[in-house]
């Protein structure tokens, strides 16, 4: 791992001396993401797939246009919006046209709001914002421009895939939402509300609030409210610790009802939870790995597993990046002209290495998907998280979901 | 013509214990007041009292005839009042120099003052030599405080007493803990800055009374049993009896 | 009704926990004038030993072993650290068991990742022990409680029994008068600081399965703990007991409850604006208890200093 | 050796009389001078943005260094005067009837303003006492307005912070600001402005009692001074010069968010200013750059920067009170002697072996940390530019003999490094 950082990066102050444009037979993608801090492992994780992903589906098939190699190059913005902000600046000077980040909605933000500010003042070397993770809606709404490319469902269409199955079951009648007190939190619970009204007016929103993110000590008393209101589900957008704090201290407390949540999956949570989770958690989440969809994903699991035997797939999506980026590259035949390869990449149509075909929506630049329910087991499970012996199971789809939603981008296109 | 300092029915107790028992004093302006007594008797409360680092039980202190009552030390400082410590008490870390500026500032009007200075204004450089001259620092200027030796801190706690201009001077044992050579040094040199100065000081060294005071005040047990010049005082028969010849057996 | 018995019963949990941490930090604080920050990393501590030990030798082993070990620790960081930043003054001293808590948190990461350690309670202790309206109380917690009575009972008998105790009494009220006294000063503050930080280790140890053990465990507990011991007074053990539970119950109740801030504006006369998502003020009007549960201690430690800042039963000022 | 203050009372140190003090030019002209011609040399962007990093540093750090350093106080939670400051300027960016109308350097001010305003809000109650109970304050309110960054989104914006677009305000002569070249100007400009400012005002009449109450408050009050006002004054300059840094930041990043306001910002402007010095001006100056040289470089090179940072600060506090600035100003009696040269070469016997045992200890840390937590099969570590297979034993043998060896010839040399010291810092002749 020292290595795939010091790799790419010169150090910082002599940067001047370094700073030439992009060799012509590389293709630099700057994987802006945690490499330290309390999220380094995610990151990590996010970083090998990447750098697996660029070698199996690109480079090993001859790369892009005349050759040309991906190479991914990592910097480490310790999920602070500044250092994002520094490390962009860096990615910039060494002639780097595609960033990726997708951990933190609010890191998401600030590099959107600077790329489009950077390309604006600087046309002569624009970027392209390659967002694997980051779901607040804003970003392909409000906030949307033609720089951003968002490869994951946003919260919006995983809450409207998730309501789709809460709507199906009867036995629901009374719905818990608890999140964590800040945009992602809030719009989770904004959507919830939201479907939940539109698809099952009966179902009773019993409970509906937001705690401090990362704060947390005791999820105690918050359990102990949602055992009382006698929910028959609980919906949350909680990640990391807050997912897993709650997680287990409802079932610790007397809740066995289905937890429905985002990111309750790998990086030693799905460890964490084991046997705890069974017949609780579901996820809501494109890519499907168990069962495996094809041969290809079973082959392509495989050989991850055998170079990073502690890792996990947990961003299925990160394929999705990889090869449509390597499609639109080779589409506008350059890989400088960034203007290019985003109309190349707006209403692209893809096959997804994990199955079902996606689609670059261009009013947004959302990726439109399929997205599945999934479900926290050790039953079935052809490659499990964290080799716990358990793993997630599709158990619902919803196919090309949200595919006519609205939005309120406006994109100003150059 | 007011008393600079005058002390009616002062009382301290700490918790249950009265340690000053209605003290009633007047000193006059120009005079040199000594107050002595045995250990315990209460000499360093009072001073503290006056000085506003402890508020009184009961009873008032005026200076220059106005109440000090729920007054801050800054605020008695202000009203010309300044006092010396029994333990060394200067700025350690500043030079000798720095020291006797800073308690020069308020007097020269500076206040919280943060737009001019302090090295551009002559005045306040040479009032600070000047004193320096008095206390015959003037060769250790520089010097960081702390690096001093005894006698020449307790000259320059003498120092930062008098350099604000106050009137009314009170010296807590300025000569504690001296040898013989050191105590003569630090007497002419008290002699010489308080003149014309209201002079207030405990001393446990009747050499140090006898030589500097024109008036004793002698305290036991949080009362003042004599007042007077210091032949009266020697004379007194009570004095002798309750406080001479335990001292005298003390030192 | 049962729903009040069953967080009355949560939050003297948290508060007891709160009161394993802050008794040793009044005592160390009372003893040498030095507030310890990084008095939760021994807490921290704690439980990753008590991991690693009960990897070995089971959970028990690990309860007993651990705080041990941590008081070592302790003792050594006071012989060999603070001693030595002791004579360049108070704020240096701070500054060094600030710099401390870093260093043992990279410490942590460098020896057990940054993941959450699968520390668990051990299998005799996972069940229900009793169920109040579908609120089961885990039998750990029971265990919990009984471990901090049992600490605070057993300090109480030392501090007032013992003539260690008579001498730490005696030298939280007067410090230099011990001194003079002829009593080893030194290694009466070793001591305690030893005892202190073990103490916290059993904290770390019990709470380790429960709040989880991962490398942010103190940095999330660390200020509450000074907190607790400003609110009650610096040097004042029952003061650190009752903050510590008033700690537990304001928060505990404050998540348990919904109470929202514009209900209490509305009683209070003022109209909510309209529209609210329009007005400088949409905040303040959408404030619920469980939102500002954690930072109520911080306002009621401000108030505090504010208006009595010796802390509800300290005597001495800070 | 450790204490700087310590000074041989028999050679009076011939210090710039005070009389005759005007400010001394010549460093501040150098720092212009490389301010200025710094850009020609490092000119990349990110270059510059991190130049710009470090002017902000630089301004924050000495705006804190007035409270710890001069006043005796120890804030942690000074990041919310910045952050608030920085927070406020962001408003005005996006009041756009106001901003066309603002030339975009004159809006530190405002920063400053803002910073101060909220510093004599809390200065209000918290200087009323010095130490741990301002020391607690500080961290309540800090934990506090930290803490309401998520909850009162109207002004703090959330999570994802707030932002807004620089180049809106009144051109400025003609410049817009879009490129950071300009930003770097504008903030060297301020960070000449502001550093001027604080040099002064420690030699003003408040600057020298924030000294004295700094060292003695009792004393200081029984010279007309009440602390608690000397303190509040300290406090509320400190906040303004933390706002103009937030201003600044503002400006350079164009956003804002809670990180601007946290803990472990407050805990950062700290390090930053110890571990630079407290005891002199250009302490945290020194701090400011060289953090921000380990934070951004280092931490590209190894994911253990913090660890080391950690042990850098923990040796720092135990051993150098003074900080780097303590560490260099320790040699100017010797300079004055003219005997520096003949520190020269046991230094470089201690510190050179000092060195390769500080070396050999990283790259076993590296290693042990490497064969602990890399993945399973992952055996090779690129540590000072080679790579190499961590289970082979070779490289073990390397550095812990490196270690060994290191900090043992550096143990063998030290008295000889402590006799030059004593050497160097007599005078020729004197009797001692």
């Amino acid at each position: 791992m020292l290595k795939s950082i010091t790799l790419g990066v010169a150090t910082a102050l002599t940067l001047s001396v370094s700073a030439l444009a992009a060799s012509a037979d590389t293709i630099k993608i700057a994987f802006i993401d945690p490499l330290s801090g309390p999220f380094a492992g995610t990151g990590t994780n996010g970083l090998h797939q990447y750098e697996f992903a660029a070698e199996e589906l690109v480079n090993k098939q001859g790369g892009v246009l005349d050759g040309d190699m991906f190479e991914i190059v990592a910097f480490d913005n310790k999920i602070s919006p500044k250092e994002s902000l520094i490390q962009l600046q860096v990615a910039i000077d060494q002639g780097i046209r595609y960033i990726a980040q997708g951990n933190s909605s609010g890191v998401a933000n600030a590099l959107t709001e600077a790329i489009d500010k950077h390309n604006r003042r600087n046309p002569d070397d624009k970027v392209l914002f390659l967002n694997y993770s980051a779901v607040d809606p804003a970003l392909t709404n409000d906030k949307c421009n033609f720089w951003h490319f968002r490869f994951d469902a946003n919260a919006d269409i995983k809450m409207d895939a998730l309501t789709d199955v809460i709507a199906e079951d009867d036995g629901i009648k009374k719905v818990y939402i608890i999140g964590q007190d800040y945009s992602f939190g809030k719009a989770v619970a904004a959507a919830a509300v939201r479907f939940i009204g539109e698809k099952r007016p009966d179902i009773e929103i019993v409970g509906n609030e937001l705690h401090p993110i990362g704060k947390v000590k005791d999820f105690t008393p918050y359990s102990r409210k949602i055992v009382a209101s006698e929910a028959d589900a609980i919906i949350t957008g909680n990640w990391g610790a807050d997912m897993l704090g709650l997680g287990k201290s409802v079932l610790e407390n007397g809740y066995d009802g289905p937890i429905f949540t985002y990111y309750a999956a790998a990086d030693g949570i799905t460890a964490a939870f084991g046997e705890t989770g069974e017949g609780s958690l579901r996820l809501v989440a494109e890519g499907q790995i168990n069962p495996p969809a094809n041969d290809r994903a079973a082959a392509y699991y495989e050989a991850f597993k055998a170079k990073y035997p502690d890792g996990n797939i947990s961003q299925a999506r990160i394929t999705n990046v990889i090869e449509m980026l390597a499609r639109a590259i080779d589409e506008a035949g350059s890989a400088t002209d960034v203007v290019k390869v985003a109309y190349a990449l707006e209403d692209m149509e893809h096959e997804s290495l994990w199955g079902g075909s996606i689609k670059m929506r261009a009013i947004d630049h959302q990726l439109i998907q399929d997205v599945h329910i999934h479900a926290h087991t050790d039953d079935g499970i052809t490659f499990d998280y964290d080799n716990s012996g358990y793993g997630i199971k599709v158990e619902n789809t919803v196919t090309m979901a949200a595919m006519d939603s609205e939005t309120s981008c406006k994109m100003r296109r150059p | 013509m007011t008393a600079a300092l005058q002390l009616s029915g002062l009382r301290k107790s700490f918790g249950k214990t009265e340690i000053i028992r209605g003290v009633d004093l007047s000193i006059g302006r120009g005079e040199r007041h000594a107050v002595i007594g045995p250990n315990g008797a209460g000499k360093s409360t009072l001073f503290n009292l006056i000085t506003g680092r402890f508020p009184q039980s009961a009873g008032t202190i005026t200076l220059h005839g106005e109440d000090l009552a729920g007054k801050a030390p800054f605020e008695i400082n202000r009203m010309g009042l300044s006092r010396s410590f029994q333990i060394t008490n200067i700025f350690p870390k500043m030079t000798v120099f720095e020291n006797v500026r800073c308690s020069l500032l308020w007097s020269m009007g500076y206040r919280y003052n943060f737009w001019s200075m302090v090295g551009r204004s002559r005045a306040l450089t040479e009032g600070a030599e000047q004193i320096l001259e008095q206390i015959n620092l003037t060769a250790r200027r520089d010097l960081p405080a702390g690096v001093l030796s005894y006698a020449e801190q307790r000259a320059l706690e003498i120092g930062i007493t008098i350099a604000g201009g106050a009137d009314v001077i009170m010296l807590d044992e300025p000569t504690a803990g001296m040898s013989h050579s050191e105590t003569d040094y630090i007497v002419d040199l008290i002699r010489k800055v308080t003149t014309g100065k209201t002079l207030v000081m405990v001393e446990h060294d009747m050499g140090v009374v006898f030589g500097l005071a024109d008036q004793i005040s002698v305290l036991v047990y949080g009362e003042i049993i004599a007042t007077g010049t210091p032949e009266a005082v020697r004379a007194n028969p009570k004095v002798q009896e309750a406080y001479l010849g335990a001292a005298l057996e003390d030192h | 009704m049962d729903l009040i018995l069953v967080n009355l019963i949560d939050g003297l949990v948290t508060g007891l926990l709160l009161f394993m941490l802050s008794a040793g930090l009044t005592l160390i604080f009372s003893m040498m004038g030095v507030l310890n920050f990084a008095h939760a990393s021994f807490y921290m501590l704690g439980a990753y030993f008590a991991f690693q030990i009960s990897l070995a030798l089971g959970f028990w082993m690990g309860l007993l072993i651990a705080p041990l070990v941590v008081g070592v620790m302790g003792a050594g960081v006071e012989r060999y650290g603070l001693r030595r930043v002791h004579q360049y003054g108070h704020v240096p001293e701070l500054i060094f068991t600030f710099g401390l808590a870093l260093l043992i948190e990279e410490l942590v990461q460098f020896i057990w990742g940054k993941n959450q350690m699968p520390y668990e309670a051990p299998e005799i202790l996972q069940f229900t022990a009793f169920a109040i309206a579908g609120n089961s109380i885990p039998a750990y917690k029971i265990f919990m409680i009984f471990i901090s009575v049992a600490i605070f009972i057993g300090l109480l008998w030392v501090l007032t029994r013992t003539r260690v105790g008579m001498i730490i009494q005696a030298a939280l009220t007067y410090p230099k008068t011990v001194e003079a006294l002829g009593h080893n000063v030194p290694l009466i503050f070793m001591g305690v600081f030893g005892v202190g930080t073990a103490l916290a280790g059993v904290a770390g140890v019990i709470a380790g399965p429960v709040l989880g053990t991962f490398p942010g465990m103190a940095f999330v507990l660390g200020s509450i703990v000074f907190v607790t011991i400003v609110i009650g007074g610096l040097g004042s053990l029952w003061g650190a007991l009752v903050a510590s539970l008033l700690i537990g119950w304001i928060t505990t109740f404050s998540k348990a409850y919904n109470l929202r801030m514009e209900d209490l504006l509305t009683t209070l006369g003022f109209t909510k604006p309209e529209p609210i998502w329009d007005s400088p003020w949409r905040d303040l009007w959408s404030i619920t208890s469980p939102q500002i549960a954690d930072i109520l201690p911080y306002i009621l430690m401000v108030l505090i200093l504010i208006f009595r800042p010796y802390g509800l039963f300290g005597k001495r000022d800070a | 050796m450790t204490d700087q203050l310590t000074t041989d009372p028999t050679k009076p140190a011939q210090r710039m009389r005070a009389g005759s003090m005007v400010l001394p030019l010549t460093p501040w002209v150098i720092a212009a001078i490389a301010l200025l011609i710094l850009p020609f040399i490092f000119t990349a962007n990110s270059a510059i943005t991190i130049m710009n990093q470090m002017a902000i540093t630089i301004i924050f750090a000495l705006a804190y260094n007035m409270l710890l350093g001069q006043g005796g106080m120890l804030s942690f939670g000074h990041a919310v005067y910045a952050g608030v400051g920085g927070f406020a300027c962001m408003h005005i960016i996006n009041n756009d009837a106001f901003f066309s109308n603002l030339p975009l350097p004159l809006l530190p001010i405002f920063g400053g303003l803002f910073g101060m305003g909220l510093a004599m809000i809390v200065g209000s109650f918290s200087t009323r006492k010095a130490g741990t109970v301002f020391a607690m304050i500080s961290l309540g309110v800090g934990e506090l307005i930290a803490a309401c960054s998520v909850i009162i989104v109207a002004f703090f914006g959330g999570e994802e912070g707030i932002s807004g677009d620089r180049t809106y305000g009144l051109p400025f002569l003609g410049v817009e600001f879009l490129q950071q070249i300009e930003v770097y100007y504008l903030i060297a400009v301020w960070l000449m402005v502001s550093a001027a400012l604080m040099y002064l005002y420690s030699r003003t009449p408040l600057g020298r009692m924030a000294n004295a109450v700094r060292d003695n408050p009792e004393r200081a009050e029984f010279l007309g001074y009440s602390a608690r006002w000397v303190r509040f004054y300290s406090f509320v300059a400190s906040g303004f010069f933390a706002g103009i840094a937030g201003a600044l930041f503002a400006i350079n990043y164009e956003i804002l968010t809670e990180e601007n306001l946290n803990t472990t910002q407050s805990g950062i402007i700290l390090l930053v200013t110890f571990l630079g010095g407290v005891g002199f001006f250009f302490g945290p100056i020194l701090g400011a750059i060289v953090f921000t040289l380990v934070q951004t470089v280092l931490s590209l090179q190894t994911e253990l920067w913090g660890f080391y940072l950690g042990i850098v600060f923990v040796v720092t506090v135990m051993f150098f009170p003074g900080g780097l600035a303590g560490l260099i100003m320790m040699h100017v009696p010797a300079k004055r002697l003219g005997k520096l040269g003949r520190l020269g070469l046991p230094y470089l016997k201690t510190l050179g072996a000092g060195a390769l045992g500080c070396l050999g200890a990283a790259a076993l840390i590296e290693m042990v940390f490497h064969v602990r937590h890399a993945s399973v099969g992952d055996h090779e570590i690129t540590v000072y530019w080679t790579t190499f297979d961590t289970h082979g034993v070779l490289p073990w043998v390397l550095a812990i003999g490196a270690t060994v060896i290191g900090f043992g010839l550096a143990r063998a040399t030290a008295p000889g490094l402590v006799a030059a010291w004593n050497d160097a810092n007599t005078p020729d002749g004197a009797a001692r």
